[in-house]
């Protein structure tokens, strides 16, 4: 066990799954001499050559579309694409050939690939590059989609995606890249469609993913000391296959939630987490599921206007009040000085 | 492919008529006669082939779209022969005469139109989508320059492996203007990949001609983009269509990309239901002229390799596997429905849906009395 | 009025509005010599010629973008993309271009642009070409999505669509080209963000958009004729803007809802419909609400698997009838004899 | 641009130094002189301007990502020389210089990369997305490549109008290489369009060389594959540069599209960040050897049309209106968190969702009793 940055957990695994399996290769634009936009995969092609981190041309369908071609063949391709926002360009690759190939030729094609891509706004980049467009994949049957929100379940989410045999979309988030946490040492890959309870509570589930696990739990960890609100907190870590289990379970005890998500709100991930909570915890929910999104703008550069277009915490913390507070239970637990 | 052909020079000058070869020993010439005889054979094959899978449509035996190899029987199997079993095949949705040329029992490609279990691809892909890993043909691909990326990934593959195979990437003329063609031509062409790209000319990409879509017509010409080799050549003839193949193949095996135009024809629409009104009786009358089997079959017969009763015999023959391969695909069964939801996961995963549309997500709780909750 | 099917009102309707605006015209693959993969444009190219019905290559990205271009300098392009599938190729032109760039440059530029394509499968043409992907545009702040499924409204939102400053994406479906209905003879355009409550009814609400309005209606209609059951039926018409107004109010007379959808059940279109629902009628409810949606695989080719992984009538039913049942509904009207 | 550079004919063969002209007329001579001054006086612009953007960035006034045109003065002024008011240039995300020799105010270019209500995009856009309808540079687009098809359809516009304008397109030597490249040209081809596109060659595209991306690094001869005329310059040079734009925009003009490279250098790193650790000490020291506003000003120097005086007030009139810049856009004020919903349509529309992130999507219904539901 040791305590590392999300980026540096990134990095130690791409690097150890390379040293295991001479299948697994890296494939992006500026990942080799360029070290990454991102500087995940730094040092890499000093160590392992051109053959295995391979820079490409800018030109996302064709090398994402590269990758998916030599993964038919039994390689094991981890695609880079710089942004989320970038995957645009890839898509008919990622969605008409890499989710479909198993399917539409009778499970004779089996495509291990990993494209890992960072979303993410709140870096003054603009409406083309601050989009968090994961449900275009969650979307998609064929697709698996994981988004871990700490560092060990980068290394625990990263194995498992590298040894699957299906296309995986692994998403990452700019402004998780620095955040610090402890990883275990060991490779045991994570199970892909498994949502993570990551705090125990029972005035209301919390759920979220990538950043936004991360925001919930932190505002559930402020919220215990400052009110002694007692919040379940769920990342979901798989957004396709999605865990409705463990969520329903969740929100039987708690009888309220509020879905956390940094993409927009209509149609976003989060309806379908309210949808799926509305009907399998029909006769649980005290209230209606709050969601807290996006607002539903083209993103502004200007550092005012996206700050007010993000989801911040003080408007979790609010959902939550007022999601309580609809149903009482704020004050109640307020009153009785439930730790 | 001959080991020849790896030190034979490339025709610079396109659709130029080759001067008559020396004079051939007897032994090589028989050889020769014989090659072309078999090319002769499995141009009928096709031609017969396509015609049944056309009346299977209209008895609604096939469904969705099918696009038929007619008119490009010589291009098909001029290219077949450049390659190796352990090569591989990506090419589109134009493909039943490819796959029954790598080795595919025409039943299996039949069945696989009507849908059936015993399809090459197990019914999931139809007409659009034939795929064989055992014969390495990787696909039938509906989405037009969509099998570009994947062909250049898989001489990625082989280049990671170094290996001595090679792939070949068919695509149509109207692909030729689709952003991946401009990718993954300049990304085999820097990476040195083993991967011959050839373009079936065939005028058309559905009712729009190559003038009216490619600002250079003579699309072979594109290859210069890449310092990528490239020629072309006359695809309705067999013998040229197999050198130049072989010329193609044999620089993708020294490890270097090929661009190959074959100019065709398309005997017929689009696709089955296409009657083809845009095209002038003219064009059809010359087009029909240009019968590529029709053509080819004069040809032997002149140079006396086949008479008529031959030519009777081949197309008997021809015709007894298509219907064959109807007859066996219609006995095929359908896929279970229980099946539906084997392919999504090679891998299986936790909380896989695997609902129908009439399923609920969650089991419905019992109520007692209705009016509880308002 | 005169009854013509939804193919044709869409004809007449370019057509019109072809003459009416010279800075209107269509571009696309086969549009022209071809006359349109489904015939919508069959004759323009002869009676507008070559400047106004611009036959492209095959390149979605490229003429899609150009008709951005266009409509950026005060043209009015109507692109047709043959079918959804393929938008996947031009969706960075669409997402990031199309509905960036009016926000993106400060409201300096109008994108007054309509792209028509078919979404739709029971066709047996497999993986890639049988989706329902009008989720990508309905999620994105910027585009307007619209989603006709009668003659009349293919003609009042393909009116407003044209008139409109804004991309529009017009979803036309497959199995609604040949459907017949009334048209009426003025050129009123529809308003892009209303839904339309297409039969009144008590027992329940049921919700659909383009070729499931259809079958919606359908069905209820049946099932008063059957069973004397009082649906009402909701064309949701467009999917962004969403009208959650008129859905909110006939749940809250009904107290219960199933919602139809084409495209696949996980975060499909019917999770923001049930999530707006059982958010607006929390209180209103007595049932949760059901979803019928595609099976979550690539679509298979051969009939018998495509069949099953479609949404049929009698799923419907069974929805509507289970809806029903658990909140002891019908049996009370069946009872009831109502008409 | 001038009239004669219609007759002009264009230099088929790349980086060719061109003939001493032959000795010009005393007036004509003066004219270019001045001429040659106003661009070095247009490039030190640039240099200060952009200088002065990064400050601002190190101060945390610029966000986002900021790509500057250091290195890429010459080009930019020579292009933006053969332009009329009249015509419209689309460039991507390394356009501060591009948008004040358009004939923005450089007070307003800085504004925009300050976030402020009176930058050119009104703090919507940033460095990235500048665009100015008035002066007809319609963007500034950070997605590599999207400004290619969107360019051709502004053409298609004006052709479809049979306007006498044109448009010009720029972009980077890696843009090259997306398939957008390929399918904008041979649209623009095949439906002759009146467009230049412009590669800007800096020999990188972040860290990746030219021939690293391009497998013919000699990106002029790709506009042969639409059979569009092409040309390579040394874009070091302001001069040359101005010519060889005159001649394709002339071109452009004729109703035929032009593909133009221009070769220059990037002096620092991909953006403001990027500390270019992947270039060599001596790569680096040649780069700053070839730096075009110094070689430009000791050029002028040697050809007696500046001296050392004039070069220093030159300069410091070119860090004042650089500084006056900075001082404008920091007093310019931030957009209203009232407007965060202006700019989603154009046309107002029913149930559009102006929602803040911590709204609920209803009113909540005031409850009795906390236990009624469970
Ligand atoms: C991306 C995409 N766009 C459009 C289509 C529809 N489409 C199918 S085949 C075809 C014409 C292709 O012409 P060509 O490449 O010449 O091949 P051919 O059919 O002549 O063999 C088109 C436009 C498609 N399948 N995919
Ligand atoms: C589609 C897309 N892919 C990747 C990027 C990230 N990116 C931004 S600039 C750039 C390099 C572009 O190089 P070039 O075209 O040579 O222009 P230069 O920056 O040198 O001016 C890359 C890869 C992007 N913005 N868009
Ligand atoms: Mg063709
Ligand atoms: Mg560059």
């Amino acid at each position: 066990m040791s305590v590392v940055t999300y980026r540096q957990a990134l990095h130690d695994t791409l690097r150890a799954e390379m040293l295991r399996d001479e299948n697994v290769f890296l494939i992006g634009e500026e990942i080799g001499v360029f070290e990454g936009s991102y500087k995940i995969t730094a040092g890499l092609l000093a160590e392992f050559g051109e053959r295995r981190v391979r820079d490409t041309p800018i030109a996302e369908e064709g090398f994402t579309g590269a990758a998916i071609g030599a993964a038919m063949l039994g390689l094991r391709p981890v695609v880079e694409i710089m942004t989320i926002n970038f995957t645009l360009l890839a898509l008919d690759q990622i969605v008409n050939h890499a989710a479909k190939i198993y399917g539409m030729f009778g499970g004779q094609a089996k495509v291990p690939l990993v494209i890992r891509t960072p979303g993410g706004g709140g870096q003054q980049l603009g409406a083309t590059h601050s989009q968090n467009i994961e449900l275009y994949y969650a979307f998609v049957p064929g697709m698996k989609v994981v988004a871990p929100s700490t560092p060990a379940d980068a290394k625990a989410l990263l194995l498992a995606a590298i040894r699957d045999d299906d296309p995986v979309l692994f998403l990452e988030n700019l402004a998780l890249y620095n955040t610090k946490g402890e990883v275990p040492d060991d490779d045991t890959p994570a199970e892909i469609g498994k949502a993570a309870v990551t705090r125990e509570g029972h005035d209301l589930t919390l759920i979220g993913y990538s950043r936004m696990a991360y925001v919930a739990a932190h505002v559930a960890q402020e919220l215990s000391e400052s009110d002694g609100l007692d919040i379940e907190v769920i990342d979901l870590r798989s957004l396709r296959p999605l865990d409705r289990e463990t969520i329903i379970n969740s929100v039987k005890k708690t009888h309220a939630a509020v879905v956390l998500e940094d993409d927009w709100l209509t149609y976003g991930i989060g309806a379908e987490i309210a949808a799926t909570i509305s009907d399998g915890a029909f006769d649980y929910l005290d209230a209606p599921v709050r969601r807290v999104a996006m607002a539903e703008v083209p993103m502004p550069y200007s550092k005012a206007l996206e700050t007010a277009a993000l989801p911040s915490n003080d408007d979790v913390r609010n959902a939550i009040y007022q999601t309580l507070d609809a149903i009482g239970r704020r004050h109640h637990k307020i009153g009785q000085g439930h730790d | 492919m001959t080991d020849t052909a790896r030190t034979k020079r490339k025709t610079s000058a396109p659709n130029v008529v080759k001067p008559p070869a020396a004079p051939k020993a007897p032994g090589e010439a028989a050889v020769e006669g014989e090659r072309k005889v078999q090319y002769y054979r499995d141009m009928m094959l096709i031609r017969r082939f396509e015609e049944r899978a056309a009346r299977g449509y209209t008895q609604a035996l096939v469904g969705g779209y099918c696009h038929l190899n007619l008119g490009e029987e010589a291009a098909v199997v001029g290219l077949m022969t450049a390659l190796r079993e352990t090569d591989y095949l990506f090419t589109n949705y134009r493909e039943h005469g490819y796959a029954i040329l790598r080795g595919i029992d025409p039943k299996r490609v039949m069945a696989e139109l009507y849908g059936r279990v015993d399809g090459v691809s197990k019914g999931w892909g139809g007409s659009m989508h034939m795929f064989d890993l055992t014969h390495r043909l990787l696909g039938g691909y509906g989405i037009v320059g969509g099998q570009l990326p994947l062909a250049t990934g898989a001489a990625l593959a082989i280049d990671y492996r170094s290996l001595d195979e090679i792939v070949m990437c068919t695509m149509g003329d109207g692909t030729a203007n689709i952003g991946a063609f401009h990718e993954s031509l300049n990304i085999a062409a820097l990476w040195q990949l083993p991967i011959v790209y050839v373009i079936i000319n065939n005028h058309l990409g559905m009712g729009t001609t190559v003038d009216k879509a490619s600002a250079e017509p003579e699309l072979y010409k594109r290859g210069a983009s890449y310092k990528m080799a490239s020629e072309r050549v006359n695809g309705l003839d067999p013998v040229l269509v197999a050198e130049a193949a072989a010329r193609a193949v044999a620089t993708a095996r020294s490890g270097k990309p090929f661009l190959l135009e074959v100019v065709t024809e398309r005997l017929r629409g689009h696709s089955v239901v296409d009657p083809a009104k845009y095209r002038t009786a003219e064009e059809t009358a010359l087009v029909k002229e240009r019968d590529p089997v029709h053509t080819f079959a004069a040809r032997l017969v002149a140079e006396g390799l086949l008479d008529e009763a031959a030519l009777t015999q081949i197309d008997e023959q021809a015709t007894k596997r298509a219907n064959e391969a109807h007859a066996f695909a219609e006995a095929s069964a359908m896929p279970d429905v229980s099946t539906l939801f084997d392919y999504t996961y090679a891998t299986p995963v936790a909380n896989d849906s695997r609902r129908l549309p009439g399923e609920p997500l969650f089991e419905a709780a019992p109520r007692v009395t209705p009016e509880v909750a308002t």
